[in-house]
């Protein structure tokens, strides 16, 4: 089995000390090492912000696009080579709000790979402004008023796009945290984890002690059926998207399977002098 | 009899008329005839008026006389929004359905091409019966005719065939009363070629050179290498998908490529405004990276189904910050192909962004074109290793400035990159001496494009008159000094960026006036050479941003007030 | 006793050091200094060393000297990183609690900054007592002080002014073992002026040029200008929405400026990339635009929190297709309001975009200003009609190319605009005789920018060389010259598009040599002009590209090895 | 009363004959007419498309953007002059393509306006590629072997996303378009109309014949409650997203409210000398 620190590069955060995002990254070293995932083979993708940097910490492949572009990004790579297993990550302002619309369509397009939102409900790395998953009422540099907006619902907009997967962590619960990374790293398909990541810098609403309180385990729940998509829309509605564990799962979800077999960057592919000339025919 | 002729038809959009063109090109490319054809379109998505107007020659040709020998009319708009077009001794033919407007300057006569098309079993066939026509007065033998109903429809029921060919012969036998043996088309090799469009090129050339995925959103006029790729990929392992948007497509084609997959996509200028931000993170991240820019006319929507030359200032100067790139301009369809390959050679070779710059006329015109030649050996992977090494340095600095690469999946190789400035390993790094080494670095790297010869020449040693223009507009210079009688020299470019330098400056200080021609209104390309190399009392600059290409008369009047 | 001076603080980035520098500053604008201050960011959220540089003197000086006087330390890297910017007989200051390195070259002295802070109630003010340390040895009398601390935290608890009025008493009892008569400051002229970064003064001036609306996107170093309108506009009746990202922002600041309401965005370079298709779709519909660019470290994410002015280029030519629009490039904190007000002006009359081009340096570093001139008749909203008329015709043919423009809600001016080619109703048209006309019309529109003065010149009449600078430049290069004896005419261009091609003529006709120097790779502004208007010879440039603005030194340095 | 052919500028639209958009442009302009709109007041935003040439064909104020971007365009002008009937129009691809990200964010700001989807499943103006609404398998130039991603449900995500007020009506069914665009006009709030409206050049499958099978009048069901959140998802899910009428509205949505009153654009904006002075005197 490999050791966690397998996955570390031992490059020092620039996060803040306390920053939920801490936990996300050492959450997924250590879903790698219990999955034995090849250091090679594994490649971390992530946009812009504190959360972009994840994928700077990581002794995997790694890409740090731009903002709000992970996932595009990162279903080029594994349609590229599915072989790889592809994590990508960023913030909530990177999901939702510039890259909402990419969010989005990898969910319905399911390509096998995971999506870990780094949610902290505020934008950290420009040092605190309002997020479309900020509160209303929430008081930030750019929203001295409060925020006006009502909060876009990670959770619900995942599951009304045809998600397969999706699950919620909360950087506190690293135990938990890890185990739903390895369940979505192993679904079949695009998952999506949103981790409740409090920012102890910019955010002092949604802090640890504010998660403690409202967040209802799903796993504690022994009727709760994740297999269930109504029943998923409904604890969502009814814990305002407050609940930690996995929400949804389908079943019989099989990752978007493109023809081949062998990953597109391996295989042969010269054209022969007949093959091209018979291109060439159509053309007369 | 003649060896080349130009004929103009139209009719209402959507109802066949430019495929029975496209179809007579393509009878005649088999002949051994060169043509190519040119397109208008109605604004209207079906309906409205639009052309093609088709020049076939014993010669290579690559753009359309100012004047055609024949006008073929389905619909009323034709003949009148085109009579400037005839020559004066130009024939009219027209369906003997519409109303006979008379023009009595001009020999014209009405043909029963619906009548025909309706009794031989259905009238859309009327187009055929136009192209027919046409193929009868050029003197084409029917046979030719049949064999190719016959491979078309293989697949189609057996009525279709017998219907096309009904009215096949019910064209040819109909008698016309009008002279036109002098129109009579001779000459032709018997040598078969293709017929293409650029676009089809430039998709071919993206299988051929090994790329097997691509991402885009549909545009006018780029769509077609979606539509080709889309149909042929998946049958060679490749995926093509078109995706949310432009800023998709880019970065998705940067995934895959980062993970070593050839990946391509292709874009017109509003999609290209979108796709900046990605190309300068491709570059920054020394990612291999392959675009295609179809221009259309812009600004903005501008307008889509029309032709202009103005997105190099945004491709040589735009994207926040500074980064290397290549821009790669094709002149003809060979071209298309030939550079595609050499644009995935090169994204490889230089690992950045490579940009294919088509523009409308290129795309979408229709070219018999000389054999492509098929080479077992042509990719160039540059510093592709399929090793790693501890603390790999995917941006080593290096004597050349290019680092080794290796792809996701190898062992050994884990590295990071970044859209931020970063060290050697790619971990981002706010240190200032190797801030300006890493941009000392990209820039090196491209440099020893700029020593290359990348004008195409042709010299006539007449005068000391470099006429210099690039993508479609080669054709039409090229005829153009050929009617002139060949008096200057001329030239296309095909590395817009990086500039080739020498060759260029060499250029500049031959001859005594270099005079560049292009679609847009600033003189663009005029004026990046002078940006980069002064030289600005020696340039002048002939530039039409109407919306249609030039054509040769039209270059040769400017000239005249120029020279 | 000295009438200027240099320090340099330095600490942990979150524990207060830049806002002690920045009370420092606001002290001494106060006493009728000019002061000018420099920051330096950790590249951690917090935690991690970050530095402000101040410069306070008699003079208005727009930089930071090569070298420092002072420097003062909380934490243990300030010292080692920046004791090259120490002068030779430099004073350095550190906090006690620090390790002693013993930097035996210089004089150095720890100050018991964190332990007064503790004994006056809580180390959060340890910052103050360094402020209150320095400022006694600039010898400013402590009243001063404790009036700016009450003043400062008057709706705060008593205790804190409580706490803070002790600590102050405390350092200025403390008695330093040290020689530092020769650093007490003199010669303010007891004016009290204002502190404010370029950004500030950016929001403040679209405020008051009556601008009641923005939309943005966070992106350092652009955001303080949405920060400061977000607080201030809904005072005034306006709106300030953070949205989803840059493309919403500047297609929303269209919609409302189309609307009536003036308009505004800010963003840095890749928000400026994604705003290409829409500063063409404003251009393309003649709606007045203003947008601000703060230019940081590129390509790509590039270094966000360091100095360039690499955009030029991008913002020039980028965008597809072609089309008008004007850049101004304030110098000076002063010149950032005074342009802001006047980019209004100029998207109203000239119905198009006008991005105000700023750099990190302007935009963050803070200056002590001269009075703003309140001025009753500002704003000028060019052709705007309070009435209709039948068909009428938002995008007429006129002399001057501008057309007469009404507001959706005024009677019978019912229009529409679009981004395709359009004709002077607005509606799309593929015409190309309209299609030429329209592209002229939209293009003479700003050709009267081009015959203005829009380079501010300093004649020294000692040589035949011109130094030409744009942005934060202006004022390095101005103390550099200075330093040089002022053997240099120099200046800076206020308009970079259009360039004011005839001043620039006669410039460059009248110098021998032209040396323009400006924080990017390219030397873009110099290829822009040569571009344009030729003249390489005579031109040179002097860039730099690390990140770091220049030094005067490093200006000097250069010039010898150009003249 | 003013007339319908009043709206109408008598310009002769591009679209082919058939098309489904004519039904929208003309119920836009009979529920101008039938609400009294004046002219000058009615602002009509469209996007790129064959769709987006409505605004072209409309009398009133007319704002063609850029594709994707009609939206944007249409909160900055109601935010500009809350006196304007602002009504923005686009494509299936326009508004869930390339604009899903502004689409869903305008619905979560519930300006005061109203958003017709002409929705005919595929990209008309590029002549035929498939959209993300097209149905798997749906066969376009761009599918050729058939699309793979599963569509975008527009209703689902219209309500998931905090819509107030959302609609379906089709094109042949004019009356009752006519009285939905009324509906949402006049709802306080952000309005989003989604129109079933065949592209009969490019679209063979989702034709006049399938919808008139297919689609489900909500209108017909005497217990079907428009106000009931919960019941309009079940009832999106039940048919699929095939039905017309009112789907949801919320009773009490009042619109994003500026602090104002008076439009912005006509506000008395002279900032007096004295005012200048204390805002300076921050900065001292
Ligand atoms: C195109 C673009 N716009 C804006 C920015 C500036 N920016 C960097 S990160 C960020 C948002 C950060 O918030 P989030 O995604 O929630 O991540 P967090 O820092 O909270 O982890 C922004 C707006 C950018 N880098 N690129
Ligand atoms: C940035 C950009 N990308 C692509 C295009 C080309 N384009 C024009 S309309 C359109 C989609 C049309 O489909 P839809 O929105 O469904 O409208 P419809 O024509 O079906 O009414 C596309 C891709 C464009 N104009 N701009
Ligand atoms: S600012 Fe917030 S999100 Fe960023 S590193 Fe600090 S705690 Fe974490
Ligand atoms: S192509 Fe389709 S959507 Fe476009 S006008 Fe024709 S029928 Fe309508
Ligand atoms: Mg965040
Ligand atoms: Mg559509």
């Amino acid at each position: 089995m490999s050791a966690t620190k397998d996955y570390s590069n031992n490059v020092n955060p620039t996060w803040c000390p306390g920053c939920g995002h801490f936990s996300i990254l050492r959450a997924l070293q250590i879903a790698a090492s219990r999955l034995e995932i090849p250091k090679e083979s594994l490649v971390s993708v992530s946009g812009i912000g504190c959360s972009g940097r994840l994928s700077g910490y990581m002794s995997s492949y790694g890409f740090h696009g731009i903002h709000g572009r992970s996932l595009p990004i990162a279903q080029g790579i594994k349609l590229s080579n599915k072989d790889l297993t592809v994590v990508a990550s960023g913030g909530d302002g990177d999901g939702f709000a510039i890259g909402l619309s990419h969010t989005l369509h990898a969910i319905r397009r399911n390509i096998d790979m995971t999506y870990v939102v780094m949610n902290n409900q505020v934008y950290g790395l420009t040092k605190g402004h309002t997020s479309p998953l900020s509160d209303v009422g929430f008081v930030t540099k750019s929203t001295p008023y409060g925020a006006i907006d009502s909060p876009i619902r990670p959770g619900i907009l995942t599951l009304s796009s045809g998600a397969t997967f999706f699950a919620q962590g909360f950087s506190a619960f690293q135990e938990e945290l890890v185990e739903i990374i390895i369940k979505a790293i192993q679904h079949k398909g695009f998952s999506l984890v949103n981790v409740f990541s409090p920012c102890v810098t910019y955010n002092k609403v949604n802090t640890y002690q504010w998660f403690r309180h409202q967040l209802v385990n799903l796993q504690e729940d022994e009727n709760y059926n994740p297999n269930d998509l109504q029943g998923a829309f409904n604890t969502l509605l009814n814990t305002n998207g407050l609940c930690t564990g996995l929400v949804y799962q389908r079943v019989d979800s099989e990752g978007r399977s493109e023809t081949n077999d062998t990953p597109l960057s391996k295989l042969d592919l010269k054209i022969t002098e007949e093959e091209f000339n018979r291109l060439m025919n159509a053309f007369k | 009899m003649v060896n080349n002729i130009t004929i103009l038809m139209g009719g209402i959009q959507g109802e066949g008329v430019v495929s029975a063109g496209i179809n007579l090109m393509k009878t005649l490319s088999k002949l051994g005839y060169y043509t190519y054809g040119c397109r208008s379109f109605s604004s209207r998505i079906k309906g409205g008026n639009n052309t093609i107007t088709l020049h076939a020659s014993t010669e290579k040709i690559l753009c359309i006389p100012d004047k055609s020998d024949i006008i073929i009319a389905f619909d009323d708009e034709t003949i009148p929004q085109n009579i400037d077009k005839l020559k004066e001794d130009g024939l009219i033919l027209y369906d003997s359905t519409l109303k006979d407007d008379g023009y009595k300057d001009y020999k014209s006569t009405p043909l029963p091409m619906t009548e025909i098309a309706k009794t031989a079993g259905s009238t859309i066939m009327k187009n055929t019966c136009g192209m027919a026509f046409i193929g009868r007065i050029l003197g084409i033998d029917r046979l030719i005719f049949e064999e190719s109903i016959k491979e078309k429809y293989a697949k189609k029921a057996d009525s279709i065939i017998t219907q096309n060919l009904k009215a096949l012969e019910l064209v040819y036998n109909h008698s016309i009363d009008i002279q036109m043996d002098h129109l009579i088309l001779t000459g032709g090799d018997g040598f078969s070629r293709p017929l293409m469009i650029g676009n089809e090129a430039i998709a071919l050339g993206a299988l051929m050179a090994e790329c097997r995925f691509m991402a885009a959103y549909p545009i006018t006029p780029a769509s077609e290498i979606m539509e080709y790729l889309g149909n042929l990929l998946p049958r060679y392992g490749g995926v093509m998908m078109q995706v949310e948007d432009e800023i998709a497509a880019v970065n998705m084609v940067i995934g895959a490529s980062y993970a070593g997959t050839r990946a391509i996509t292709a874009t017109s200028g509003p999609g290209l405004s979108l796709m900046q931000e990605g190309i300068g993170l491709a570059s920054m991240t020394e990612t291999p990276l392959v675009i295609v820019d179809s221009q259309r006319v812009g600004p903005s929507t501008g307008l889509p189904t029309k032709h202009e030359q103005s997105d190099l200032y945004s491709l040589y100067y735009g994207g926040h910050g500074e980064y290397p790139s290549i821009i790669l301009a094709p002149a003809s369809v060979e071209d298309c192909y030939y550079d595609t390959i050499r644009a995935f050679n090169l994204a490889d070779e230089y690992q950045c962004p490579v940009i294919i710059l088509s523009d409308l006329s290129l795309s979408l015109s229709p070219q018999t074109i000389d054999p492509l030649t098929y080479n077992e050996d042509i990719i160039n992977r540059g510093k592709l290793m399929d090793k790693g090494r501890e603390n790999f340095e995917a941006f080593s600095f290096t004597e050349d400035g290019i680092s080794q690469r290796v792809l996701p999946g190898t062992v050994g190789g884990e590295h990071h990159v970044t859209g931020l400035e970063h060290n050697q390993l790619g971990l981002p790094s706010n240190d200032s001496v190797n801030r300006r080494k890493m941009m000392d670095k990209r820039f090196k790297k491209i440099q020893p494009l700029e020593s290359l010869q990348e004008v195409c020449l042709t010299k006539n040693h007449k005068e000391s008159v470099l006429l210099l223009t690039f993508g479609s507009n080669y054709g039409i210079v090229k005829e153009a000094v050929e009617l002139a009688g060949n008096k200057y020299d001329y030239g296309y470019i095909k590395v817009i960026k990086p500039l080739p330098k020498d060759q260029l400056k060499d250029l500049l200080d031959t001859y005594k006036k270099v005079i560049i021609i292009e679609n847009n209104f600033h003189g663009q390309l005029a004026k990046i050479i002078i940006g980069q190399l002064g030289y600005k009392d020696k340039i002048s600059s002939i530039h039409k941003y109407d919306g249609s290409p030039f054509t040769p008369f039209e270059i040769l009047e400017e000239l005249g007030g120029l020279i």
